[in-house]
């Protein structure tokens, strides 16, 4: 493995203490370096939010892109160059809210990227908005009376919707989650991370003890649990109220976009040269004569 | 197309214009030509052979076909030709279909499919009444069906060519006074302005477009689909215009020349990601094929109103590049200097066309076509060269006097790249305080004093001391072309500025030209004068007389001329 | 904000800035006073007490706190006091923490909660030494807590404001200058600009806004969320802008007053909507609050350039008005007139705001957040009384001479309403032929013909005959007026023209007034000066000298006094 | 039932001779007709695309709006005027594509609107590009290669993502889809309608006959299926390659999103009055003393 310290960075993060962003920000680090990679063998793209800041406090190349707007980014960046490990940066509000037509056409054409999403339930950045995984009755400045929609369930959509990894983790227990980035991260295709975050300062629902008394490890209990199989994988995804898994949900294997890209067999895009063969710009000039 | 083609094999200039309706099929299709040994630029009022597919389109445009003119209809048509003949037009009655059928079903064609081959029975009988070789005709049909549909339909197609074009000779060639004189000549190209940006974007190393389909940009699109093996371009349909410009920006930020095209409604969508490229300094190339206005509006009309749109999108302020070609030669320079443009000054280019120039054809020289004249220039790209020697860390948005800062794209050991949509220090990292927000807000809005003089001058065709000068910018350059010449031809001293790149605006040629210009009249397919109000805003310079058209239709050079002789200089 | 209402309660006049950067907590927050007798419009350079609430503001803001000022630190701060001294100022240091979690702990409270009360502490002590009645600081404190947050708490504040206060009066009073002499006076409003934008929508009966948290535009909504109860108004927080403002043009195609607001960044995904709006001539109020860009650029800065991307966001050329207010009451009155216009008009209607004017608190005259002055004109809208007798078919797009269609909302038996983002006919359906087009296109834009007469000329203050002229639109108001006063004081003859309402452009009076102007100083919280540039357009003025700041702060009074005085009228 | 003629418009529909739309404006007039629906008391909100011009060709209240847009501008109609019947008319590029944010929020806010999707598997009016339903290789002018997109399940995300109404019709059945229509329209909150609808001109794989030799009525066979089960309507929403169901997939109660505004009891929000109590505002402004 390479050294964790080479992506630390200089920047002190700007989140409130004890916001879970700093156990993902810790996992993530921790899983680049047990994957032995090396701060320039990564981009991160993120949205923009509390978790989005996470490539600002973390030394790798990084792109902070618009709110809701990664996910394309970062597929035409892996486009551009698939040789670089490419980690998509989000909240639930920029990646499920107004980032959700992207997530829902993005992976169904699974590009080998890995998608994180810091799912604090609410919107942070903003100071305390309802999000689309907020739950019914939750209350906030925008809904004084508590949300009257009902919550998103973005693993179930995940998995419906043609993503070939689909995971859950927790920011209270960094272990695990640093695991499941690893996996999400040598998995080839579309992973989808949803992190169960803890926002201390708008969330007072679901908090770090909230979600503790819920969750489990899908390893640790379903034994005979067969995360290939897309109908268990959708059963499991709608368990939440009492009992909340975490670990692998949903696995599969099939070729990735750029597999199926011409164009990328010669290698990555942007190392291809500019000029073009006189012969052939000549012939198709040829064809309008 | 097939008959345009045929006049320009037998060297003439040809300019078609294929006008239709927003349906698929169905709706008023007509073919008109005009002909004439000069160069064409632009639709003419005067219409010599009209091959209209329905009734509906003779009552609409009989009125451009010149007296001696001829109008070629299927035999049964229910029509008055009398309401033809009295216009001193000679209205020709040939049982196309019946043509078409009979030899059709000859070669076991069902009589339904066989029917379509009446388009070419009729431009057979206008080829014959006009003198063109048959041989133009019959090698065009191979051409379009020979290879592509199967020899069975190509033969159909000649037999119905055949016959209607004898018809043409023997019944009407002799009293038909407009003849084709077929002149040898060297091979020419037939292209539309979409066509020659995408080829103009493919010499130019284009390696990507994502873009999500919208008339009139979609055919940029689907010439780099149509040739992507012979050019390895990466053609991603995405689902919708956010994520069509923002894959374009990932990819142009790994290192790769990417772009996207699109019209008004989905460039409105794009609004917001222009802002982040810019403010990342993502080189980025755009085309906007305009479209009637404003929303919806005339999805197949053309119009020339996204001009302030494209200049002053998205929130707060940056530089931003605007090229407007009013040329197929235009077209496709546009479509390679983009690339150089965007990498020079790591900035969003536009490339600002039309519906009429995306879709109209044209003949032009395959020299005027200069693959020649393509450069490639990546301005201050990094190269793994350079980047092995560097050894204080990277700084992707160096404040430097130019106001560039050296580009590396992510992946090198020395140079860790990072970027933001917020207001950054050199390194990426976002920033409050106000001297580095400054001194970052100086450095962007300088490559736009260095590009300016980088941006081509208008072109001033005519005489420097001219009576008239007639001002204008985009595809209205071939009808104002037009109108000077026939103005000209009737003793007036005329001159025409064209604006082909036309932001930063080129200020000082501007004033050199308009400050003396004696009487301005600005020209412009739009309702506000939008290329006035610029030259305005920057110059001072007051242009009151316009002539200025928004009802989707492209102008004629006879038009303009027209009104600027009538001094008819308000809305038309 | 307590102590600023204790201040207003005192008879003072109070404009109260909270600076804070993009982060929830922890970054440096201050709290600034500046006191006067006079109207305060704006921050000024001279701050009296200053009361940082860490080391990074004292540093940052000591430069703004005048000489004989003072400087409240917490005991135990780590700093450096003699470089607060060296500049003749008071550097005051009380134990503010550990008066804090003292009293905290009697009630029991946990001692990192009762930290926080070391705010109350400092502004009890600030109260203290400027005389400031104790009465005003408790009966604020009661407000604040005692009724929301439950009476402990509200009796441990009271505690340590009491102690923090008698310190303040005993150990500091003596020998600090700047006394706060209560004065009797009529209670007064402490409001900021968003909440008087809503205010004043909801007064002119808006009942929907559906929107998507953006800062700074945010606070619109919550205000009419926390009184949604009383005012019966619909709030909905949507998936982005695009369905923001797609469902208040649904909304009030129903007939609703409807309404959105958001930043720069989401009115970029809701360009191509306003043309939607502007097309189906739907009315709709969007709220933009400005902020530093381009893109995510200065989230929590403040900035005015957006004025020439709203002037032409979206494809197409349309009406749209466009409020620019400056004050608290032209906030409140551009909330309920922007109601009227945009349906009068049946035209989109912007009221733009910035980061500054949303968030900066202002003490003012209840009498001037006028509730006589508010009418409501829904302009040509038909009641089902009118549709009762209607006897021919509906046309919701008739061409009129005034360029206005009287207006149905969908629902009576007599009046089927179709409309379509397509050019259409009279009744909506969509139109290919020209001269509909044309028709149409002249009839949409007649309408800005109109509203011009109906747009509020600029607010002149000063000299008729003034040797220099200020110009300014939105919230530079204050700061502008401050300055105008500063250098009057200094015997010049100075004036100011204040754009509240600037589009469509009120051409007439801004000749009248600019073409007889001495010397013309443009002052804009921007890179471009986007108002003169307008301006120019539109009239071909030309203002070279120009004051821009563009580095998210705000202008002060003083600042531009000073540099006008200079003649450094070039960027800041 | 009211006249069915009422429904007729004078406008002459431009759509390509056997077009599948043709059938559906049919069924549309019919399932309003017998419903004793008139012209003045239905809205019909559509997108832009071929199956979009539906309402140019039916007399009835009309918004033609923006591609995709449909489903935010009929909600916000809706909440402005809940009296008023409100139908979405939306093309497959434009409800599920571009749409698709909209789409997926707008269900589970459960409105009380019918969404009507014209699903021809590609985008017509544009002249035949493919469309996130349309089936992996599908060739086309942007694939020329075929599509190497994981075709879109519209109607397993619906039933995932919080629609209480989800069905599936065929334009070749006008009695059948009528009924359909019918049932949608019925019913309280949001309900999905995706009609299998030939393009005969940019689609020749899904054509007439390919639909009609796969497709069976959910109520002949399956006598056993309950569609309030959600579970059930997932997995038959994932029947398609040999047999493809027509008929309500799924059907549940849940109070519709104008049920739990408050300020709509007191009727539709547009005939509220303008004018507010001053005793109101003059409290709200002494909130500020
Ligand atoms: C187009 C646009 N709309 C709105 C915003 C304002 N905004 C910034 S972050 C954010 C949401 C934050 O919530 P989430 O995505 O869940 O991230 P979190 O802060 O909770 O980590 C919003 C609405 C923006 N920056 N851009
Ligand atoms: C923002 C925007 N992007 C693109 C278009 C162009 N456009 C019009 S209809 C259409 C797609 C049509 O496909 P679909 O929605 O499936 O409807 P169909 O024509 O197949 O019935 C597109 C891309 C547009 N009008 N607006
Ligand atoms: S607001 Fe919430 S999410 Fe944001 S930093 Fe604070 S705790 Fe974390
Ligand atoms: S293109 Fe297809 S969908 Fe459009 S009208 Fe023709 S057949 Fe119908
Ligand atoms: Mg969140
Ligand atoms: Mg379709």
């Amino acid at each position: 493995m390479s050294e964790l310290k080479l992506f630390n960075s200089e920047e002190q993060p700007t989140w409130c203490p004890a916001c879970g962003d700093f156990g993902i920000l810790a996992s993530m680090k921790q899983a680049c370096a047990q994957l032995d990679l090396l701060p320039h063998q990564v981009l991160l793209v993120s949205g923009i939010g509390c978790g989005s800041k996470l490539p600002y406090y973390m030394k790798s190349n990084g792109y902070d892109s618009l709110h809701g707007r990664a996910l394309p980014v970062a597929m035409g960046a892996k486009m551009g160059n698939h040789d670089m490990k490419v980690v998509v940066i989000s909240g639930d509000g920029d990646g499920y809210g107004i980032g959700g037509n992207h997530f829902m056409h993005v992976m169904r054409r699974n590009p080998d990227l890995t998608h994180i999403v810091e799912n604090n339930q609410v919107y942070g950045l903003t100071k305390g908005q309802y999000s689309p995984t907020s739950a019914m009755g939750f209350l906030s400045s925008t809904s004084p009376d508590g949300s009257i929609e009902e919550m998103a369930n973005p693993l179930a959509m995940a998995v419906t919707g043609g993503a070939t990894f689909v995971a859950r983790g927790f920011a209270g227990d960094p272990k695990g989650l640093t695991q499941l980035i690893m996996l999400g991260m040598q998995h080839k295709g579309y992973s989808l991370i949803d992190i169960l975050q803890p926002c201390v300062t708008y969330n007072k629902i679901n908090t770090y003890d909230w979600y503790k008394e819920r969750i489990y490890k899908l390893a640790d209990q379903d034994e005979g649990y067969d995360a290939t199989d897309r109908h268990a994988a959708w059963l499991k995804a709608w368990e939440w109220d009492e009992k909340i898994p975490v670990g692998v949900l949903y696995q599969i294997d099939r070729p990735t976009y750029e597999d199926q890209v011409p164009e990328l067999k010669e290698g990555p895009l942007f190392r291809q040269p500019l000029q073009r063969d006189r012969a052939v710009l000549e012939a198709i000039k040829a064809e309008y004569y | 197309l097939g008959f345009t083609k045929a006049l320009m094999r037998a060297g003439l200039s040809v300019y078609a214009l294929q006008d239709y309706m927003s349906r698929i099929r169905g709706g008023h299709n007509f073919f008109e030509i005009r002909v004439s040994e000069r160069d064409v630029q632009a639709t003419s009022d005067g219409v010599h052979v009209l091959m209209p597919f329905d009734v509906q389109t003779i009552t609409e445009h009989l009125g451009e076909v010149v007296p001696g003119g001829a109008v070629i209809l299927d035999a049964p048509t229910k029509f008055d030709d009398s309401a033809i003949t009295s216009r001193g037009i000679k209205a020709i009655r040939v049982p196309l279909t019946a043509i078409a059928k009979a030899e059709g079903v000859k070669i076991g064609m069902k009589e339904s499919d066989a029917k379509i081959m009446m388009n070419t029975a009729s431009l057979s009988v206008a080829a014959g009444m006009t003198d063109l070789p048959y041989e133009c005709i019959e090698q065009v049909i191979l051409e379009n069906f020979g290879n592509k549909k199967g020899s069975k339909i190509a033969e159909a197609n000649l037999a119905v060519a055949r016959a209607a074009y004898d018809e043409g000779v023997k019944e009407y060639g002799p009293d038909f006074d407009w003849k084709l004189k077929a002149q040898p000549t060297k091979p020419r190209m037939l292209i539309n302005g979409n066509h020659a940006i995408a080829f103009g974007a493919a010499a130019a190393g284009c390696r990507w477009i994502s873009m999500y389909p919208m008339t009139p940009a979609t055919t940029v699109t689907e010439w780099l689909a149509a040739h992507h093996k012979k050019l390895g371009v990466v053609v991603k349909e995405t689902e919708d215009e956010i994520s069509a410009i923002l894959m374009a920006i990932g990819a142009a930020h790994s290192g790769v020349r990417a772009m996207t095209a699109t019209s008004g409604g989905g460039l409105s969508l794009m609004v917001e990601a222009v802002g982040l490229a810019a403010m990342t300094e993502t080189p980025l190339v755009i085309v906007d094929a305009q479209r009637g206005g404003p929303s919806t509006g005339l999805p197949t009309r053309t119009e020339q109103s996204d001009l302030q749109f494209v200049l002053h999108l998205s929130q707060g302020e940056f530089p931003r590049i605007v090229l407007t070609p009013g040329t197929i030669e235009e077209c496709f320079r546009a479509g390679w200097r983009a690339f150089n443009l965007a990498e020079k000054y790591q900035c969003p280019v536009f490339i600002l066309t039309d519906m009429n120039q995306s879709t109209a054809i044209r003949a032009i020289d395959p020299d005027r076509f200069d693959l020649d004249e393509v450069t490639i220039d990546r301005g201050d790209l990094l190269t793994d060269a350079d980047l092995d020697k560097l050894t204080e860390p990277y700084l992707r948005h160096k404040l430097t006097d130019s106001g560039i800062s050296p580009r590396a794209v992510p992946g090198h050991p020395n140079a860790i790249v990072f970027s933001t949509s917020d207001e950054h220090y050199e390194n990426g990292q976002a920033v409050e305080e106000a001297p580095m927000r400054v001194a970052q807000m100086d450095k962007r809005m300088r490559k736009l004093e260095l590009a300016e003089q980088d941006i081509r001058d208008p072109l001033l065709e005519g005489p420097e001391d001219a009576e008239i000068t007639l001002v204008g910018w985009g595809s209205t350059y071939g009808p104002i072309h037009e109108a000077r010449l026939v103005l000209e031809a009737e003793g007036l001293k005329v001159n025409h500025l064209h604006y082909h790149e036309v932001w930063p605006l080129p200020i000082a040629r501007t004033e050199q030209v308009l400050k003396n210009a004696r009487q301005i009249v600005d020209i412009e397919n739009n309702f506000t004068g939008q290329l006035a109000l610029i030259i305005r805003m920057m110059t001072g310079i007051n242009m009151p007389h316009k002539l200025l058209k928004y009802d989707g239709r492209p102008f004629t050079g006879d038009e303009i001329a027209r009104k600027v002789k009538e001094g008819v200089l308000a809305h038309v």
